[in-house]
């Protein structure tokens, strides 16, 4: 069954492909197909167990299964991907290389369930190279900067998918087994250099996905150079193939050794950095998509730091960050893709007053950014309490002052977001956007609702974590850190979501009528030109748009930080080696005698080194 | 239902008081300040005929929904907050004190900080959407600077959740009331910490470029009138009560009624409000780097002496 | 059984001679008569080595003479394996050029599949031959055909790069001579079992000096630096399907050669560290020329050139699993090098320097040849699921057995290189606006079928690569068992 | 003819082939001239030729040719190596071969640049 699936992705990948070709209209229907018929049979077919298909593949195992903790992420993939698919039809309406796009949607979507029902590291890297190099085709499918933003991406996923695959040789040559449960139970019969060795070659490999600090600056450029209905997904759920590994190496692997906390702590610091530094560049954009793609991975950088933490409740803020970002981004970068294809630009520069032409975007993006900047009564506060107490009652106490910052410089990012392109002047030059389709919309709001619900009912979600993290060797978390929707922290301090969420409607409720319908009989609606500064109305022509240098103070306070950039660093060795590869390659003179005298110098040499070679 | 509904004429009863006081320290520092500078200045209950006032009016134009949704947003954030902070010492001995217990069990300190923030995002979308530049710049301002004085706050509370293994606000308060020590001397650094933090929550100068009237016409508010304003401006007297109190509760060991909350909170209050009358007006870029040197500073301390 | 061993050299070599011949009674025969002949060969070479799989090795015996006096050719599971994939190649290759020369006079014809006759005459001699001499005799007929292949077009500065390998190739031809001599006045003999089983007798010094000859000739031909200067120059200025030839049929029988000497013939243990050493300078310095290419076929020479050296470092690492690895990528770039090749070359047809940039755009113009030489380099720097990945995978499984942690770390640091190069000429084809006027050339018939044959088995092999690894296992096995191969290649007698 | 000298002929005939080798490797390697370079490569072959040729010489040997009484002859009289003999012939038309289509090649060569100096041949590099 499994394998059907799987194949019926791939199938449905070529079919929509070529049904592209034929007809538009066929391609459409054929790309929904092939994404919701095997998703809807992975999600009512596929249970939870340890042997679900097996293959074998020049003499090594392929075995495929759904652990818990894989089923919680698959739920994910499939909930954003069926999501995706139904936006993507508008979204791509009208644009080029369509087919090139469904063809790598629904495979990335294939690659990912594979990667996720995985259990041997073959499997798992072949559905991984097949994630990178779909996801890469999506990088590059705008055809703008293709050499520059798609090769970084795939050098980055290359440098990761390399350190894999050099750390599974490696277990395969000592433990004589591909299989993820072996390389788990047997990790002790590692030499002592390897055990460490391989712990960081996969955090390497699965850092590049998750754009932890070091490795992240693919993510940025990758993110916001893809299409707009991919983007949700890359953000949304192929990057959290990254974290999920993080969590098999974090949690089965680095707790069996000895130096294990060292590295965890490590990676926790890396994460809250990037948490940190992300949320500083996501600042400093005026382009949504950057803005979004920096914010992914600064939250991507709460969930490093959660895993790497590794108590329950940070593990249990982690996964459910997982889902949530998932949910919110998703909605959110739906809505900047819907500005995109409403207006044609997304840079906050340009639009802007966007509110009374697109308010279910804006209503979604607003759902989406409160659960974003982590605001009770959304689901982002959830995580976001679980992985402070956690910090604290893990004595992080720096860390969690770091991610406390970050998540209060996100109110910036957050409010720069919402400002760009909803409020401010609505100029006449916007004037006659129209609000996105409904299948545009549609999904955007579910996901930000979504996010309304779960961020008072968390229990529909801890539910899934619970077995997930049992499975993991965690014990259960239900009655000790959550009970229905109360949370618990270690030291018995407690939020009780349900009673927050009916203060809040209550008084919002007496206000909004306070305000709104005692006021709305007798107010009238002014264009935002009808104002008043200094107590002058001003003229029609005055420009009274606040768009360029939005944030200018914030940027100088930070400006000794801007400076430092880890990309030029990059780029400064990849110009290095380009040189040195220059260089050597002059060796090549061109002339026929050179070659000829090459050949008697190594002759020469060889003689001359015959006895330190043969003895 | 009827626990509910004495709940709910709590609640009402809470915010009725921080509404009076807010207001009044409002009306006081603002006689305050006159006299500082040598002038008469209003009677300190001039804010609440102000409110009054702006209450009365009439609104007569608006420029969308978020117009009106971001005072009641703002609102929102100082009342739940409010409901979440321990007024007087839980099952203290007088006997209006079962009224101020509201939510406070519900919730804890980090829980609290995010709510405040609430009222700033509503506030902040709120004003953008009236389309005034000085809403706006007003907005980035103040959101800049929330991310100066955030750093050495926290700071500060993690220090002291650590020494006392609790981030709950009414454990705070237990433990001053069981040791006999303020937190404030408990943990001085963190105190000091928190006291600059405080400074740029209240906004008033050095820290009041936000609203500088001469440059922004007042800002955020520029653009509201009316019941907006009287929204906004009652919201803020709330907030001024939520913080002091919340100060008090941490550092200064509560209060056991009203009285001494009154003297407790004014002292506290006359802290930033003396400063900032004698005081320049920082920009905003100054006021960041300003609470990322000494303020950083004395948190670490804290946090070290936590720790030690 | 449909013939012997001896076959593979004689029909070919006769074609070659016969095909002027013929051309005067019909001119059309000039194609038609190599096309026939290697698919003969093909039945042929399929045939036998079924046989082989159920009967052992075939010794076949030349003019009467016993081994060790007289000449032999060995056809087992490896020598097999080699020459089913040179003939099928020279098959593609025929196919390939059927067309191509139509628009060409007749005498260009001529001569181009003469050369190509011989040029499969000499490797699968090459690859056959049991006798040392007549191995240097074989590398020569391949060798001059090559020389004159590449310098076939006569329009562009193909006679330097042909002079430049007639150079090379010489001093090579030199120097193997004195290798063979060496060992011949040490042993006195020349057949490779026997000298094989004698080899200890040889004075250990001149067997090194005999050995070290051998690599530096062999490495002439197996493109191994710092002997590959003509390399790079041959391969871009041949025509396409020559240069596809060389990557899939030349270098690989010489390689043979190469491999032959250090695993069977003789004894040395340090060869294998040579090995390793010259192929990852050889890898790693070809990669690094290819990055900074600007003409397209120039940087798919370096890549072969790079797969060579990966070929030479997985041999060198000398247990089965390192042999089947190889074995295994030789295989692999034999099938999708020339498909790199054909496509290629028609990418860039138009194109008078055949600069990378000139194929901007095509994946609009071209979209069947574009899409293949895609497939091809996704599968060339070894992404899942096409063939490249599962060579390089055995490659690293064997590596890593042996403990080569730092090797396996320099080459998937080279592979990121690799990967760099190749997609970046992918994304000029799909996701550049064409920038040249020049028109995209739509490919014959015969290329359509040989590309899709080619992008088939890489798919094929990319899903199901247990459909060929039976055969590279027996091939590996048959590499490996040294005394097998002495003992039947002794104890063969006259049927 | 005693066999010291006899020895020492050999050295010298040993000697002064790898002497015609190395006279011609130094055409190769340091001439200039395209034709210059060809001869160089055609003296190296010479000169191989020669050794293996005198490699396989032995004292007083019979020239390798099965004839009648042939068995009876080789009592006393061994024949020199036939097989050197033999593979000299082979490398020497190889040798030919070669020479040929390099020369034909610098013609091309020629025609082409007008110059058969060496190191304006380099049109392919890099």
């Amino acid at each position: 069954m499994l394998t059907l699936i799987l194949v019926i992705f791939l199938g449905g990948a070529i079919l929509t492909w070529l049904g592209r070709k034929i007809n538009p209209l066929l391609g459409d229907l054929l790309f929904l197909v092939s994404v919701i018929l095997p998703a809807t049979m992975f999600v009512m077919n596929i249970k939870v167990g340890d042997t679900i298909a097996q293959h074998t593949l020049l003499g090594i195992d392929l075995v495929w299964g759904l652990s818990p903790l894989a089923h919680l992420f698959s739920l994910v993939v499939v909930g954003l991907g069926v999501m995706l698919s139904i936006y993507s039809i508008s979204y791509m309406r009208g644009k080029e290389k369509v087919g090139m796009y469904y063809f790598s949607f629904i495979l990335s979507i294939m690659a990912m369930l594979g990667i996720l029902v995985s259990r041997d590291w073959i499997s798992f890297f072949i559905f991984w190279e097949i994630m990178t190099w779909s996801s890469y085709l999506m990088v590059i499918l705008n055809g703008k900067k293709v050499q520059s933003i798609g090769i970084k991406y795939f050098v980055f996923s290359a440098l990761g998918a390399y350190s894999m695959l050099m750390a599974l040789v490696i277990i395969n040559s000592q433990l004589g087994s591909f299989m993820l449960s072996d390389t788990f139970n047997n990790f002790q019969h590692l030499s002592p250099a390897n055990q460490i060795l391989i712990p960081v070659l996969l955090l390497v490999a699965f850092g590049v996905k998750s754009a932890v600090m070091p490795l992240h600056i693919w993510a940025p450029d990758a993110y916001s150079n893809s299409p707009m209905g991919y983007t949700a997904v890359f953000s949304g759920a192929l990057s959290k193939m990254g974290v999920y590994g993080l969590v098999l190496v974090i949690i089965s692997m680095t707790t069996q050794l000895p130096a294990g906390s060292l590295i965890r702590i490590i990676v926790a610091w890396l994460g809250g950095f990037t948490a940190a530094a992300a949320t500083l560049w996501a600042i400093t954009q005026d382009d949504g998509k950057k803005l979004l793609a920096w914010s992914s991975i600064g939250q991507l950088g709460y969930i490093v730091t959660g895993v790497a933490i590794g108590t329950p409740l940070a593990m249990l803020a982690a996964m459910f960050l997982v889902v949530v970002h998932a949910l919110f981004k998703g909605s959110l970068f739906m809505a900047v893709g819907a500005i995109e294809k409403q207006t044609g630009t997304t840079d906050f520069k340009e639009v802007n007053g966007l509110i009374r032409k697109m308010p279910v975007t804006f209503i979604s993006s607003l759902l989406s950014i409160i659960a974003l900047a982590g605001i009770p009564p959304l689901a982002g506060f959830v995580s976001k309490w679980m992985l402070y107490e956690a910090l604290i009652q893990n004595h992080n106490y720096l860390l969690v002052v770091l991610l406390f910052f970050a998540s209060t410089a996100a109110f910036l990012y957050a409010y720069k977001f919402l400002h760009g392109y909803f409020l401010g002047q609505e100029e006449p030059e916007w004037a006659h956007v129209k609000e996105a389709p409904m299948s545009m919309t549609i999904p955007m709001l579910l996901l930000a609702l979504t996010t309304f619900v779960l961020g008072t009912w968390p229990q529909l979600l801890f539910n899934s974590i619970d077995s997930a993290m049992q499975y993991l060797g965690y014990d259960a978390t239900n009655g000790k850190l959550w009970t229905d929707s109360v949370l618990f922290s270690q030291w018995g301090d407690k939020v009780a979501l349900q009673p927050v969420l009916y203060a809040i409607i209550a008084v919002f409720l007496f206000f909004a009528i306070f305000l709104y319908f005692k006021g709305r009989k007798a107010t009238r609606y002014v264009t935002t030109k009808d104002i008043s500064t200094s107590g002058e109305i001003p003229k029609e022509w005055e420009n009274l748009t606040f768009k360029v240098n939005f944030m200018q103070p914030f940027e100088r306070a930070i400006e000794p930080f801007l400076k430092r950039q880890i990309e030029k660093y990059y780029l400064g060795f990849g110009k290095g080696m380009e040189a040195l590869f220059d260089f050597t390659r002059r060796i090549y003179t061109g002339n026929g005698q050179t070659y000829a005298i090459y050949a008697i110098v190594f002759l020469a040499l060889l003689l001359i080194f015959r006895v330190s070679l043969f003895g | 239902m009827e626990h509910i509904l004495i709940k709910i004429l709590g609640a009402i009863a809470t915010f009725i008081l921080a509404f009076i006081v807010g207001m009044t320290y409002g009306g006081v520092v603002r006689k305050i300040t006159a006299r500082v500078h040598n002038r008469l200045g209003p009677p300190f209950y001039q804010n609440f005929i102000d409110a009054l006032k702006l209450f009365s009016k009439k609104t007569a134009i608006h420029h969308g929904v978020m117009h009106f949704l971001g005072p009641a947003f703002l609102m929102v954030s100082s009342v739940v907050s409010l409901m979440f902070v321990p007024v007087l010492i839980p099952g203290g001995d007088s006997w209006y004190n079962s009224w101020f217990s509201n939510m406070i069990y519900d919730g804890d300190l980090i829980f609290l900080i995010y709510i405040m923030v609430f009222g700033s995002l509503g506030m902040a979308l709120g004003a953008g959407q009236t389309g005034n530049p000085n809403s706006s710049i007003g907005i980035t301002r103040g959101l800049s600077q929330m991310v100066g004085y955030e750093i050495p706050w926290v700071l500060a509370l993690v220090s002291l959740m650590l020494m006392y293994k609790t981030t709950s606000i009414v454990d705070f308060i237990n433990v001053q009331q069981e040791t006999g020590t303020w937190l404030m001397f408990a943990n001085p650094f963190a105190f000091i910490a928190g006291l600059f933090a405080l400074m740029g929550m209240f906004h008033y100068s050095p820290f009041d470029i936000i609203g500088a009237p001469a440059e922004l016409a007042s800002g955020p508010v520029s653009e509201n009138g009316g019941k907006f304003l009287f929204t906004m401006m009652s919201s803020g007297s709330v907030f001024s009560f939520v913080k002091l109190t919340l100060f008090v509760d941490i550092f200064m060991g509560g209060a056991s009624n009203l009285v001494v909350l009154v003297i407790k909170t004014f002292t506290l209050y006359m802290i930033p409000v003396l400063y900032g009358i004698v005081s320049h007006r920082y920009r905003t870029e100054q006021a960041v780097t300003f609470f990322w040197k000494w303020p950083l500073f004395f948190g670490l301390l804290a946090v070290l002496y936590a720790v030690l | 059984m449909v013939g012997t061993p001896v076959l593979f050299i004689a029909i070919p070599l006769l074609a070659a001679f016969l095909i002027p011949l013929l051309g005067m009674i019909w001119k059309e025969s000039v194609r038609i008569v190599p096309g026939l002949v290697l698919m003969y060969l093909m039945v042929l070479a399929v045939s036998l080595m079924g046989h082989v799989a159920h009967n052992g090795p075939i010794i076949e015996i030349i003019a009467g003479w016993a081994p060790p006096i007289g000449i032999n050719l060995v056809f087992n599971a490896f020598t097999g394996f080699l020459v089913t994939l040179i003939i099928f190649m020279g098959l593609l290759v025929w196919l390939y050029s059927y067309r191509f020369k139509s628009n060409v006079e007749y005498e260009p014809a001529r001569k181009y599949f003469i050369l190509l006759m011989m040029l499969v005459t000499g490797s699968t001699g090459v690859v056959l031959t049991g006798d040392i001499f007549n191995l240097f005799v074989f590398i020569e007929i391949t060798s001059i055909s090559a020389y004159a292949l590449t310098a076939f077009y006569t329009g562009r500065d193909s006679a330097e790069a042909s002079f430049k390998y007639v150079m090379m190739g010489s001093l090579a031809s030199t120097m193997l001579l004195i290798a063979i001599m060496l060992i011949y006045s040490q042993l006195g003999t020349l057949n490779m079992a026997d000298v094989a089983s004698k080899i200890h007798l040889m004075d250990p010094t001149l067997k090194a000096i005999s050995f070290i000859l051998f690599v530096v000739a062999l490495g002439v031909e197996a493109e191994i630096f710092p002997l590959n200067g003509w390399a790079p120059d041959a391969y871009a200025e041949a025509p396409g399907p020559v240069g596809a030839a060389f990557a899939g049929i030349v270098v690989k029988a010489m390689l043979y050669a190469l491999i032959r000497f250090t695993y069977t013939i003789f004894d040395l243990s340090g060869a294998f560290n040579l090995l390793i050493i010259i192929g990852l300078l050889t890898l790693v310095i070809a990669e690094v020329a290819a990055i900074r290419q600007d003409k397209l076929k120039r940087m798919l020479a370096y890549s072969s050139i790079g797969q060579m050296g990966l070929v030479m470092v997985a041999f060198g690492i000398g247990t089965r699993e390192g042999v089947f690895a190889a074995l295994f990528i030789m295989l692999n770039h034999a099938i999708i090098k020339p498909l790199l090749f054909f496509s290629g070359s028609y990418l860039v047809y138009h194109s008078k320097k055949k600069y990378i940039s000139d194929i901007d755009g095509m994946g609009k113009l071209a979209p069947f040849t574009s899409l293949l030489f895609a497939l091809g380099a996704f599968a060339i720097v070894g992404l899942p699921p096409f063939a490249g990945f599962w060579s390089k995978l055995s490659f690293l499984v064997a590596a890593a057995d042996n403990d080569m942690v730092l090797i396996i770390a320099l080459i998937l640091a080279v592979s990121i290189v690799e990967i760099v190069y190749y997609m970046r000429v992918v994304n000029r084809i799909f996701f550049f606006k064409r920038t040249t006027g020049l028109l995209a050339r739509r490919p014959t018939f015969n290329a359509y079928i040989v590309m899709s044959v080619l992008g088939i088995i890489v798919l094929m092999i990319g899903f199901f690569p247990d459909t060929v690894t039976g055969y590279i296992q027996a091939a590996a096995d048959s590499l490996f068992d040294k005394t097998q191969y002495i003992h039947s290649v002794l104890t063969a007698s006259i049927q | 003819m005693d066999n010291t000298y006899y020895d020492l002929l050999t050295y010298v005939v040993y000697g002064s082939a790898i002497l015609v080798m190395l006279i011609g490797l130094y055409a190769v390697l340091v001439k200039k001239s395209l034709l210059k370079i060809v001869i160089g490569l055609s003296i190296v072959d010479s000169g191989l030729n020669l050794l293996i040729v005198s490699l396989g010489y032995l004292k007083n040997g019979t020239a390798p040719i099965f004839s009648k009484g042939f068995f009876e002859l080789a009592a006393d009289k061994p024949m020199v190596d036939p097989l050197l003999q033999a593979l000299v012939l082979t490398a020497i038309v190889i040798g030919f071969g070669v020479t040929a289509v390099a020369l034909s090649l610098v013609i091309r060569l020629w025609r082409h640049h007008h110059t058969l100096y060496i190191d304006e041949i380099k049109n392919l590099k890099w």
